[in-house]
């Protein structure tokens, strides 16, 4: 069996490189990789393309990769959140670009990307600012857009429980943009809570196959280091 | 708010609530429109949808200590499940939105126009906007009631002709719930069905910035 | 709460009305929701467009919706099969239409309906028969067709578990189309083996949330009544 | 198959499994390709994916009395799943399928043209045919194997220069195995690279219908 786990965070996210289009998982809180973040802070890459769903918040995860110079660009559907205040720092000096994207486009477009789709018709934005510029076509009297998919070099992920075929399952709420980007990035790695024995998740019950995952890497239910208190 | 006879945000959310039907699956924007979850009659099974992937989202936790990080609401705060709710990923659950299973969607508006228009994303000054999940949301779910003081800040109608604001989605709002009225959006242009108690109809249509039907009888909104 | 049970077959499909398009679950003989079938074909509906993969086999379920001249039209991936004898003669007879579908894009066509997306560019079928008329895409040097979504007045599922919300489980390879075509219709009937309470069933593991469910029957585990023996 | 020193399914089968690679995740199309499963060199960690929402496919139960008829292969025979095996569903399948994430696909084939065309699913006379998963598998796999006997039943070659059958899917083909012979599909043209014992290389020339770069050594198909 191919091993696709790294026994230490620098192994896990070792083939990142500059330059790279980098999907993160997560929505708020949950679901975060925050650990691989940590990591990716640390390793100083630079002119990373983001996709995530907000621009960062507080001074941690994406907001850190920000104020380290890491991000060329940020494509995301909440930038502007009050807590975004690192991202709106250098956007406003015009260090970093933005790419905004409604929510369900930004997930269909990933899972366009996963699914070997060449684009979609959707009726979101059609008419507004962000739908301006593409290709409209209209359906039996609707008007649809045409969107790309979203590919990754590399999807950051936060699973609950995994086993060493890279099954994975979720927790609440923090399974969110997760499964989308595992199926999006030519190399997913996640970040589980717990590993279990293979053949210990039931196969009815596995949400992201082994199959979507390249690389896993085991931080454990607790998450040091954060300013802002656990998780926040 | 100074004005007199103004509904709070809270008693906007009762009459909302009270529009919300029996067996209808819901979202609610962030915002004012998360307080209609505290004033559904009772009796009535309205199933709430989280954009972030929850069906079937239930109330904040009694305890504080029950609060779970995976657990929150679009608007970040803390909630539960309701039994029979279930998770779903992301890209599923703007299925659920854009497939037009939602049977409404209650969100916050500055401006919405004549025929159905709605901004809520961004200000017209602004370099940009977090357009979160509103377009998808607007384009896809069966009904959106908007729900907004009915003039902004400086006095300003947000009920009007056209919108000077970006777009959201276009013909989506079929009824806008404010701090003084609820008014219909209709092939015909604005009815006025309910003014707020003390709340005069040539009140509403001073701060109403397009045509306004009355009706022989406009209701008193329930506050 | 909305009541999704019908206590008697009859119940569960008094809605069906001549003419419409109904998405029938099932790959094989696993998933086929067979009990549901033999109530429409006791209803002799007419002009029924059936959407399924094949085009029935033998002499039960479709094959007897067919046999029995409720159906104008076929859409699937898999007509051809040599238990498809009922089908056969019909065509040949001119009796029924058929529309030839790759299977994928089956599949994502009921997807894309159920999703309110207007349609999808893939590349399966381009440049073959099946992709003939079709509009045609380069995107990055490889070439898409443009497909439409495909939707149904009715989905008729089987599904393992049942609650009172309709949220349902299926069993191993039983899931197949079912949970696709759960989201491409405007009313969705079950047949389910067992119906467990509310709050039985783990968040995690629900497949079909019940908002994709209109209407359940409970036929229990035994499919009675079928000529080849028990489920084929 | 009257012809001597030709392979038997079985013996393409093993061949076809050699080719394999630790670790892959594999289709394996209706038919002879199903055969492959049961050559799989020990200790190779294959990952098999069938279309109906199997990953994870292992063989035949043992005993009959294991047969499940909710577990059944894309070509309706009886197998097991393996342990970290999963199920999803139809949309989910084809998604890993076209999303590339098949490393390899083996499909049975009627013709195969010299820049890799597939045909494999409708015969030229017929009004029409089963297509299944096969356009959508070989459009979406890293590698399509075509796994046929060398020549039709009456003795035409079908390794061609180009399709005269119905296409399946354009430029997949990167590699072919016969009862006769290994024939890679390169941007140069066929290139023989083993050759069944017994068989001549003369004798592959002749049953081929297109041009076939023959290398200083051609190996020996090892059955």
């Amino acid at each position: 069996m191919k091993n696709k786990k790294a026994d230490t965070l620098e192994d896990a996210i070792a083939r990142l490189n500059d330059g790279a289009t980098m999907l993160i998982g997560g929505f708020g809180i949950a679901g975060v990789p925050e650990i691989l973040i940590e990591g990716v802070c640390d390793r100083g890459l630079r002119d990373l393309t983001i996709v995530a769903n907000n621009s960062g918040t507080h001074k941690t995860g994406i907001a850190r990769l920000l104020a380290e110079g890491c991000v060329g660009k940020i494509i995301c559907s909440f930038p502007w959140a009050v807590e975004s205040f690192v991202f709106k720092e250098l956007y406003e000096d015009g260090k970093v670009d933005l790419e905004v994207v409604p929510q369900g486009t930004l997930a269909e477009r990933m899972r366009a990307a996963g699914a070997g789709l060449g684009g979609f018709l959707t009726p979101t934005a059609v008419g507004t600012d962000l739908g301006a510029g593409k290709a409209v076509h209209e359906i039996d009297g609707k008007e649809y857009i045409l969107e790309m998919p979203l590919k990754g070099d590399f999807a950051l992920i936060k699973a609950r429980e995994v086993d060493a075929r890279g099954n994975l399952t979720f927790r609440m709420a923090a399974r969110n943009f997760n499964p989308v980007m595992a199926t999006a990035a030519d190399y997913t790695i996640v970040e589980a809570t717990t590993e279990v024995p293979v053949g210990d998740l039931d196969p009815e019950c596995i949400i992201t196959p082994g199959v979507f995952v390249d690389c896993y890497y085991i931080a454990g239910p607790y998450v040091p280091g954060k300013e802002e208190g656990p998780r926040s | 708010m100074s004005e007199p006879n103004r509904l709070s945000r809270d008693q906007i959310a009762a009459r909302v609530a009270l529009e919300l039907q029996d067996g209808w699956l819901v979202n609610l924007g962030i915002g004012m429109p998360t307080l209609t979850v505290n004033y559904i009659p009772e009796g009535r099974d309205i199933l709430f949808h989280s954009e972030n992937g929850i069906i079937g989202m239930g109330p904040r936790p009694a305890r504080d200590e029950d609060i779970d990080p995976d657990l929150m609401s679009a608007g970040k705060g803390p909630v539960t499940l309701i039994p029979g709710g279930a998770f779903i990923h992301h890209a599923d659950s703007f299925a659920v939105a854009r497939g037009g299973r939602l049977d409404a969607a209650v969100l916050g508006a500055f401006q919405v126009a004549v025929n159905g228009d709605l901004a809520n994303w961004r200000l017209p000054n602004a370099i940009s906007g977090s357009v979160g999940g509103a377009m998808d949301i607007a384009a896809g779910a069966k009904r959106v009631f908007a729900m907004m003081t009915h003039t902004a800040k400086g006095g300003e109608p947000k009920i009007v002709e056209a919108l000077t604001y970006p777009l959201t989605a276009k013909t989506c709002v079929s009824k806008i719930f404010t701090d003084m009225a609820v008014v219909a959006v209709t092939p015909d242009g604005y009815v006025l069905e309910e003014v707020a108690p003390g709340v005069t109809v040539d009140e509403v249509v001073a701060a109403t910035g397009a045509a306004l039907t009355i009706p022989d009888t406009v209701g008193t909104i329930a506050a």
